[in-house]
Order: C-alpha cells, then structure tokens, then sequence
C-alpha cells in the first residue's frame, strides 16, 4: 500500500510513472493518461494553462487515493498532475495503478480520475482562436 | 477581523488579485463571508457554483472563521 | 481509427506503445500492463513461458479490437503481446486505447484485455519450484 | 486422406510433437477428427475443453475437413 503524489509544472514522464508502480507482486497496471485534445465542442484549442492550490489539491488527491484502498485490493497508486502552460498532445495528468488482479487496478485507477475531476481544486483554462475561457466555471 | 482570502482560476480574475483582506464580525461563519464578498463581487453568483476552503478543507456554511484560518475560494474545479 | 498488433517474443516497450496511440484529437488514453507475478495461489512462481499460434493469434485480436470500434468511439488501438520466457515482473501483453472522451477509452480497454483471455489461442506456462503447469488446461 | 495437425500449449505435451498427420476418412468433420484424436491421445478427454481451429478460425464440430486445410488443436486458452 504505497502512494505518490506529485503536482508540478514539469512535464510528465511516463515511464517513470510506471516503473514506479510496478512491484513483484502485482500482476496488472492500469494508467490513465489525459492528453490535451485540438478541439472541445468543435472549437480549436490553441493551448490550456492549469492552475492548482498545491497544499490542498495533495491533501485531496490523498484522500481519494485512501479511499481506493479501502475499497479495492490494490497495491501502488500513483497521481501526478502538472500545471502551467500546456500545448495539444501534452500530458495533464497520469494515474497509475498496480494490483494482484486486473479488476481491482481498472475499477481503482476509474473511480480516481473521476473523483479527482470532481474535489481536487485544479482549474483549466482553454485557449481558443478568439478568446479564453475557464472550464465549468459558468452554468 | 480582517481575514485573507486566496483566490483561485476564475475567482482569480473576478477579484483581480490572487488574494484579497475582508474585514468580518467575530463569530462570521462562512455564509456571512459568502454574503460580504457576493455584495462586493456580484460576479460570484453568476458561477455555476463556488466552495470556501478552509485549512485546504471544504469548508461548510456555519463553519466559524478565526483570524488564523488560511481560506480560500474554490470555483468549479477542472482538474484532470 | 488506427490498429497495432504485434506478437514477438522481445521486450515489449511502454513508452513506444503509448507514443503510438498519442493523437492531438485525443483527450484520454488507458492503458493495460500485464506483469508476471511472484505467486498465484499462493505458490511461488520462478518464470513463466508463453506460446502462441501466431498467425490465428493476430487474426483473433484483430477481430476483438474491430469490435471495440464497433462498440465504443475510441481513435487508436494496440495489443502487443510477448512471447518465449519471462521472469517475475516482466511484461507478456500491453494494450492501449486513445480516446476522445475517457469513458470510451477505459470501457474498449477492459473489454480487449477480458476478450483476449477469452479467445486468442495463446497459452503459458507456469514454473514453480516443484514442477510446472500449462495455465486453465484442466479443470 | 493424411490431414496434418498443429498442437500448442498441452496439446503439443500429449502429442509429444508440434504436429501430427493422422488418416481421416473423406467428407470426415471436426467431430470424426476429434473422435479419432481422443481414441489416440486419452489425456485429451481430461482437459477442460479443447477446440479445433480450421484455417486460423475457430471450427465446429459439423465442419467438413479437407486435405488443403490447415488443422490446429486448441486447448484452453490463457494468454495476457
């Protein structure tokens, strides 16, 4: 039961991210890896800038993590998530998950990038040809 | 009291600094402050929703606020 | 809406997998890494060997992952899977899937590694310390 | 007619060989050959299920076999 992780504004390396969970005794990793899209709803996106509230945003990350082990049988859990400036094709975020069994990796690794999308205080900002907007922000 | 307040992503640029002092009543929870800042901010009811932290804690309307508290405020948030 | 499917018996290569399903149009990618475990059932394991019908092999993948075209709007698809011997902790299969949205990414994921297991004339073995075992051939 | 048979996994350890040729009477299908096969080789029958693939593609037992074919035992599967 071993848990990283980190918020910055370097780029993510996903190899490293990998290693990390990888143990003897585990038999399945599941890794997420959000990636900046071109387009949202049809609009060209130039570029996204991610801002975070370090202090909090681990202690949330931490208690969904928790969380994952209680429910479910899996070994090492990692998220990392950078901020600043962002171009398509770059890495926001990288979730990681070791496990005995394959269920447990995918249904843990699942319920983090959900829940992180919920309660952790990141925001995104979306870069458009004409403007700028934050995510969710408004109704 | 004179309490300090982080904002964060949108809050950011509706408040126009990264954070701002508000002067609240001993004994002020956090609806009093989402009051005081509603009137000085009309901007903020315009959000799909927003959330006060408190000691990186999402904090509840009735939570009482002291001096030493680090609070902040939490626009709809976007990560991932 | 692209294919990979590989089975060879070197070293299967993360970074190059996931470098291969990246797309600017994708905004989420899951990934699924099988690694050799230490133990199953509580018995140690030394290495394991895997054997495949190659060419019946590739054909079978390709028919589960045309089926997770069908089934779910996701951009790039691979299955590499290893083959001949490998030792606690390396890496017989990876699969991975791009995205637009993560639901769909996750969801063609799981239901390509479930399928595999399934259908696709692929066989191991397992050596203990006291003998081996071709893995599920008896009841 | 001499149809030529590939095994796999324990398929090949009962065999003793990665391929056999075995005597199959024309118009014989799966079922015949598994027949023939599992008189031949009784461990077969213990396995937990086994199939027959024909040209790379799962058979069923009604399929009719031909000298041209390219025949494999499949045993239970566990690759991943």
């Amino acid at each position: 039961m071993q848990t990283q992780i980190e918020i910055h504004a370097e780029p993510l390396n996903i190899q490293q991210c990998i290693d990390w969970v990888m143990s003897p005794d585990s038999g399945g990793i599941d890794v997420f890896i959000g990636t900046v899209r071109n387009a949202t709803k049809g609009k060209t996106v130039l570029k996204l800038e991610f801002e975070a509230y370090n202090k909090m945003a681990i202690s949330e990350i931490n208690k969904i993590t928790k969380q994952a082990f209680k429910q479910w049988p899996v070994q090492k859990v990692l998220v990392h998530h950078r901020t600043g400036t962002l171009q398509v094709g770059e890495i926001p975020v990288i979730i990681a998950v070791s496990a005995a069994h394959r269920d447990a990796a995918f249904e843990a690794c699942r319920y983090i990038i959900d829940t992180l999308k919920q309660t952790v205080p990141i925001w995104k900002k979306e870069f458009f040809e004409d403007g700028e907007v934050w995510v969710a922000a408004h109704p | 009291m004179e309490i300090n307040i982080l904002a964060f992503g949108i809050a950011k640029d509706i408040f126009g600094v990264s954070s701002i002092s508000v002067e609240v009543s001993e004994q002020g929870n956090i609806a009093t402050l989402k009051a005081l800042l509603e009137e000085r901010y009309p901007k903020l009811k315009q959000l799909a929703s927003y959330m006060v932290a408190v000691n990186n804690e999402y904090a509840e309307d009735k939570l009482i606020i002291t001096e030493r508290d680090e609070v902040a405020i939490i626009p709809p948030v976007s990560g991932g």
